[in-house]
């Protein structure tokens, strides 16, 4: 029933001559929570990179429903969300303005949703409030509303990638955050996060070590 | 399309809500234009032989020095990234940059350049070309000139890198268009020099969106 | 990726370091030698046994150096541009590497070039300088190599810069053929092409026969240095293969 | 003291890291040169008396260009931040950044100018005054412009903001310099136009270092 | 014995015309941990940059050893070490370059312990690397390396002011880091710190939420 979503085979990435993953394959399905944990340097944010597409010193295929990411690449972003290390928020646009841009390069998130999205992320009031003068929590919850913009539709068979998402947010924007992770991931989205936080949820959760892959 | 106009009508925005921004490279336009009577000479006669390619000279460096911060907040909020991530194609982002750039550099300072070619003793017979080859001309100058700014947008000292890489790709349509204007002030013929401009500008709409495009994904992908 | 069976087997190979490397290390000394006999020749027979210029006297001699430098910095620009495109299509990391090597070695040539142009330019024109088209567009090209080279300082890692530099050596391209007719396109003082496909030379055969020496001298050097370069640069990069590192050890 | 020469070696350090960006002024110079002839005219007795003019203003963009990065990295890395945080006096560091942009372009252009001067057919005997005016010019050029570049660093656009504000103040710098080479070339004397260089150059090594700790404080602390 | 190191009285400060903190009050002894606590908005970065001195659009008085901080800056940036929210590290110079760069300009710090520093935030070895080359977390540990190098004799009577100095480590990292702020203050020395995270350390600690001050 659980569509195979991802499929990495012998995945190899070395930075600055420290190789760090050799051989790393797994496969990820829909409704699968994966969070990559390992310390400090241990290569997440590349691996999350390569897997968008981001970034490409690396050897190995990353398939994604079947078809290199790289061969059929519009498709793959249609089902793809990435919130990176960067705020991704223009500083010089009002938080609805920003999400709006987003709406319309990324046609999968629902313009509609603009305003229950920021609602979602604790902003309501702040539609009109130009990123600059946010907080840095505040910023990263704009990026965040992405998440809430996404119609229930389009769940199924989708790909959320997200590094550190709860970086500056507050403990009740973490539990909300994870729970509709939760929810995402119920009606058949599939998530990679890396977080250093313990999370609350475990339901559909399973970890990747990235500690135990390198030299 | 629906992401050209996206990635036009957020720029432009985000030019419109720096408003004093919009007048700066048409004040560096001036103010340039103003050295060289100071700096040269103030003679009317010799002010008129310099104009064509003094304004020209002075429209290149203008376009030139607003190129830097094309990509780079893009690149520095993270926003860059996800128009890489976007489901639609590059070409029409890449296009929509170069425009927004043209839109607040070379058409401003086209339209103003009448007024300074006045005061630096233009023949005013030359003007209509001064402007139409401005018009013609600096489109290509955001279109090069984008490409280079996509190349350097992940290195840290972009500015004066820029102008390296950009300024031999800029000669061709400074000889041109500079020429039409000499040209024009000696009531030759200015046909031909305008023809090549055009050409330019219409090989550069076709290909430089696809370096540009190439450029961005290289840059962020390091 | 690269679609491994649509390419013929050597472009297959050339695609491996290792390979090239090897190969290149068979070739280089071939290549150099000849560059030593051809240049020693071609300068001794150019500058000592060919004749007078009946206008210019000696100081014409310099074209044995002038103009295989100026022919060698165009040629070497588009190998560099049709490396660097290789590099972008086919990911070829060797393709990648020539491009790296050829940029400075066209910037001395282009500078070479410029240099025996300004003094010649002194006896002939009266001025070490003129902003004639063709010496202009030269200028540039110099230029365009500097861009080149100092896109690759500025960036870190080898593999991303060769995609950048590739591709602003693609859009240098322009300025080729621009260099090549600005002679024809505009009056200028410089000297029209001298060799062509369809007519025969100006010059005397004992004047432009050590020219043709020394041109084709000019072009194995550049095959050797390039080849150097290569070798230098292949082995930095792979520096942690199994074969360089035996190799290194074994030395 | 301390604090001097920890911020001029850490600069210096910075620069020689990308060594290839030491080129970058100077390479800018000489393509900005090289526009003249290409844009106006080629004929040496129009560009010898073009020269002393262009060269300076040639000059003080390419000071001017560099000006930009001076301390937009250092802001937006934080470092400027922790080095408001110093215990030690802001005045040398201020100094030391200044300093450190003259090293980097004032200096080399200066020395690179006779080469360009012969390609623009400046006469010979008024080279040496060419090359003493940008020795004692262009560190005021750092000076005033390190000003402008510390009250614009918090500002996003900040590449022609800081054209605007820095030209005027560049203006007198530019006459006096370009003054003394015009008459150089005329066989004229020139020691009070240098003289009055000299002058702006103690002022502004006095004041400007206060100017620029103070305009740091202020971009830092909105 | 506890000496009273910062006092704060009657704080004042609105942003973009929403008042953060009105009649805000409080002191900080020696040997004393403080941690500010609030929602993403709430003012704690802004009530940090103005007790450093960064920050000066407000109202009411901020005393460093009975001294207004404006008025004696130089001997209160002497007892003081801030860390924001930026990295504070310069990509271009290795690890160590950076941190004897720090060391320059602020005085109290010891060029001896610069080795010995990178090795306690887990960066032995990472000597001459190239900032620029690390990961986000690994970066933000050399920033973080400036607390290691400061000599226990001048613990007492200094001051740290950490904005969710957590941020992107991993969990073995915040637990080392935790200590040495407990140990700092154990010397002596007082802390203000924010972050999302709950601390493990209990010793010394107190908490201040900004959520009740502002409107
Ligand atoms: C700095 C000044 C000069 C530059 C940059 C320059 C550049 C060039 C270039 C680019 C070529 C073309 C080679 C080719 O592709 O066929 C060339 C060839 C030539 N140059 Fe110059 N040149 C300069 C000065 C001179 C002077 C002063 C003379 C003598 C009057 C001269 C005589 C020639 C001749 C005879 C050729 C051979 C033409 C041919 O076979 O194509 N050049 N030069
Ligand atoms: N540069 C600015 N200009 C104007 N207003 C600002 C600016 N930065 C923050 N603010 C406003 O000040 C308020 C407090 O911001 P501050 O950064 O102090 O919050 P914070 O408690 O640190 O939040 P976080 O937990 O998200 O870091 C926010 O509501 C924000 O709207
Ligand atoms: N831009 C870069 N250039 C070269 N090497 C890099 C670069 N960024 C990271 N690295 C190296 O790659 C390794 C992995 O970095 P990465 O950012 O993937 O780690 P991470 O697991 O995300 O760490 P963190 O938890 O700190 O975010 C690090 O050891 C670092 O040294
Ligand atoms: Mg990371
Ligand atoms: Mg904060």
């Amino acid at each position: 029933m659980a569509a195979l979503l991802l499929n990495i085979t012998d995945l190899y990435c070395e930075r600055d001559d420290r190789v760090l993953f050799e051989d790393l394959s797994f496969t990820l399905n829909s409704g699968q929570i994966l969070q990559l944990v390992g310390k400090n340097g241990s290569g997440k944010t590349s691996l999350l990179r390569i897997l968008c597409g981001l970034y490409h010193a690396y050897e190995g295929s990353v398939k994604f429903l079947g078809h290199e990411i790289d061969e059929d690449r519009d498709s793959f972003h249609r089902s793809l969300t990435y919130i990176g290390h960067h705020v991704s928020v223009k500083a010089g646009l009002t938080t609805q303005e920003n999400l709006r841009w987003y709406a319309k390069i990324h046609p999968q998130l629902d313009v509609q949703r603009i305003e229950s999205a920021l609602a979602s992320v604790g902003l309501a009031g702040y539609e009109d409030v130009v990123c600059q003068n946010l907080s840095a929590g505040q910023k990263r919850r704009v990026n965040l509303a992405r998440l809430f913009m996404l119609p229930s539709t389009a769940f199924a068979n989708s790909l959320w990638i997200l590094d550190e998402p709860f970086t500056a947010i507050d403990v009740q924007g973490v539990a909300e955050l994870e729970n509709k992770i939760l929810e995402y991931s119920r009606a058949g989205g599939a998530v990679i996060l890396t977080t250093h936080q313990a999370l609350q949820i475990s339901e559909n959760v399973s970890q990747l070590n990235l500690d135990n892959w390198g030299t | 399309m629906k992401v050209f106009w996206a990635e036009l009508s957020r720029d432009l925005l985000l030019a419109y809500r720096r408003k004093g921004d919009l007048l700066n490279p048409l004040l560096f336009f001036v103010m340039v234009l103003a050295l060289f009577p100071l700096g040269v000479s103030p003679a009317p006669d010799f002010l008129s032989q310099l104009a064509p390619g003094v304004l020209w000279v002075a429209a290149l460096l203008a376009a030139l020095l607003s190129l830097d911060n094309l990509f780079k907040s893009d690149f520095e909020d993270g926003t860059l990234e996800q128009l890489l991530l976007s489901s639609e194609s590059t070409y029409p982002i890449a296009l929509a940059k170069a425009l927004v750039h043209w839109l607040t550099t070379g058409l401003p300072l086209a339209l103003l350049a009448p007024l300074l070619a006045v005061m630096l003793f233009l023949p005013s017979h030359a003007i209509p070309t001064l402007v139409v080859s401005l018009l013609i001309g600096t489109p290509t100058l955001s279109l090069i000139g984008a490409i280079a700014s996509a190349l350097t947008v992940g290195l840290k000292k972009g500015g004066v890198l820029i102008s390296l890489l950009v300024i031999p790709l800029y000669i061709p349509v400074l000889i041109f268009g500079a020429s039409a204007v000499q040209n024009a002030t000696q009531h030759l013929p200015v046909q031909a020099y305008l023809a090549i401009l055009g050409s330019m500008l219409a090989l550069s709409i076709v290909l430089a969106p696809f370096a540009i495009a190439a450029s961005l994904r290289v840059s962020v992908s390091s | 990726m690269v679609k491994k069976q649509f390419m013929p087997k050597w472009f297959y190979q050339l695609a491996s370091p290792k390979w090239c490397y090897q190969i290149s290390g068979t070739l280089l000394p071939y290549f150099l030698i000849t560059a030593l006999v051809l240049l020693t020749a071609g300068l001794v027979w150019g500058f000592a046994f060919a004749p007078q210029d009946y206008q210019q006297g000696n100081s014409f001699r310099i074209i044995y150096i002038h103009v295989p430098s100026a022919i060698l910095a165009q040629s070497i620009y588009l190998t560099m541009a049709i490396a660097g495109g290789i590099g972008i299509i086919w990911k070829m990391k060797v393709a990648d590497m020539v491009a790296y090597a050829c940029a400075p070695i066209g910037a001395s040539m282009a500078f070479i070039a410029l240099l025996t142009g300004a003094i010649w330019g002194k006896p002939t024109w009266g001025s070490w300088w003129v902003w004639d088209a063709r010496l202009t567009s030269m200028l540039i090209l110099l230029f365009l190599y500097f861009g080149v080279m100092a896109l690759y300082s500025a960036m870190e890692k080898p593999e991303t810069a060769a995609r950048s530099v590739a591709i602003l050596a693609l859009v240098g391209l322009v300025n080729i053929p621009i260099i090549k007719y600005s002679v024809d396109w505009w009056n200028t003082l410089h000297q029209p092409a001298t060799f062509t496909l369809t007519e025969k030379p100006a010059m005397p055969v004992e004047m432009w026969l050590p020219l043709l020496v020394m041109v084709i001298g000019f072009y194995c050097f550049f095959a050797s240095a390039l080849m150097l370069r290569l070798r230098n640069e292949i082995l930095n990069r792979e520096k942690r293969a199994g074969w360089v590192k035996q190799l290194v050890s074994g030395q």
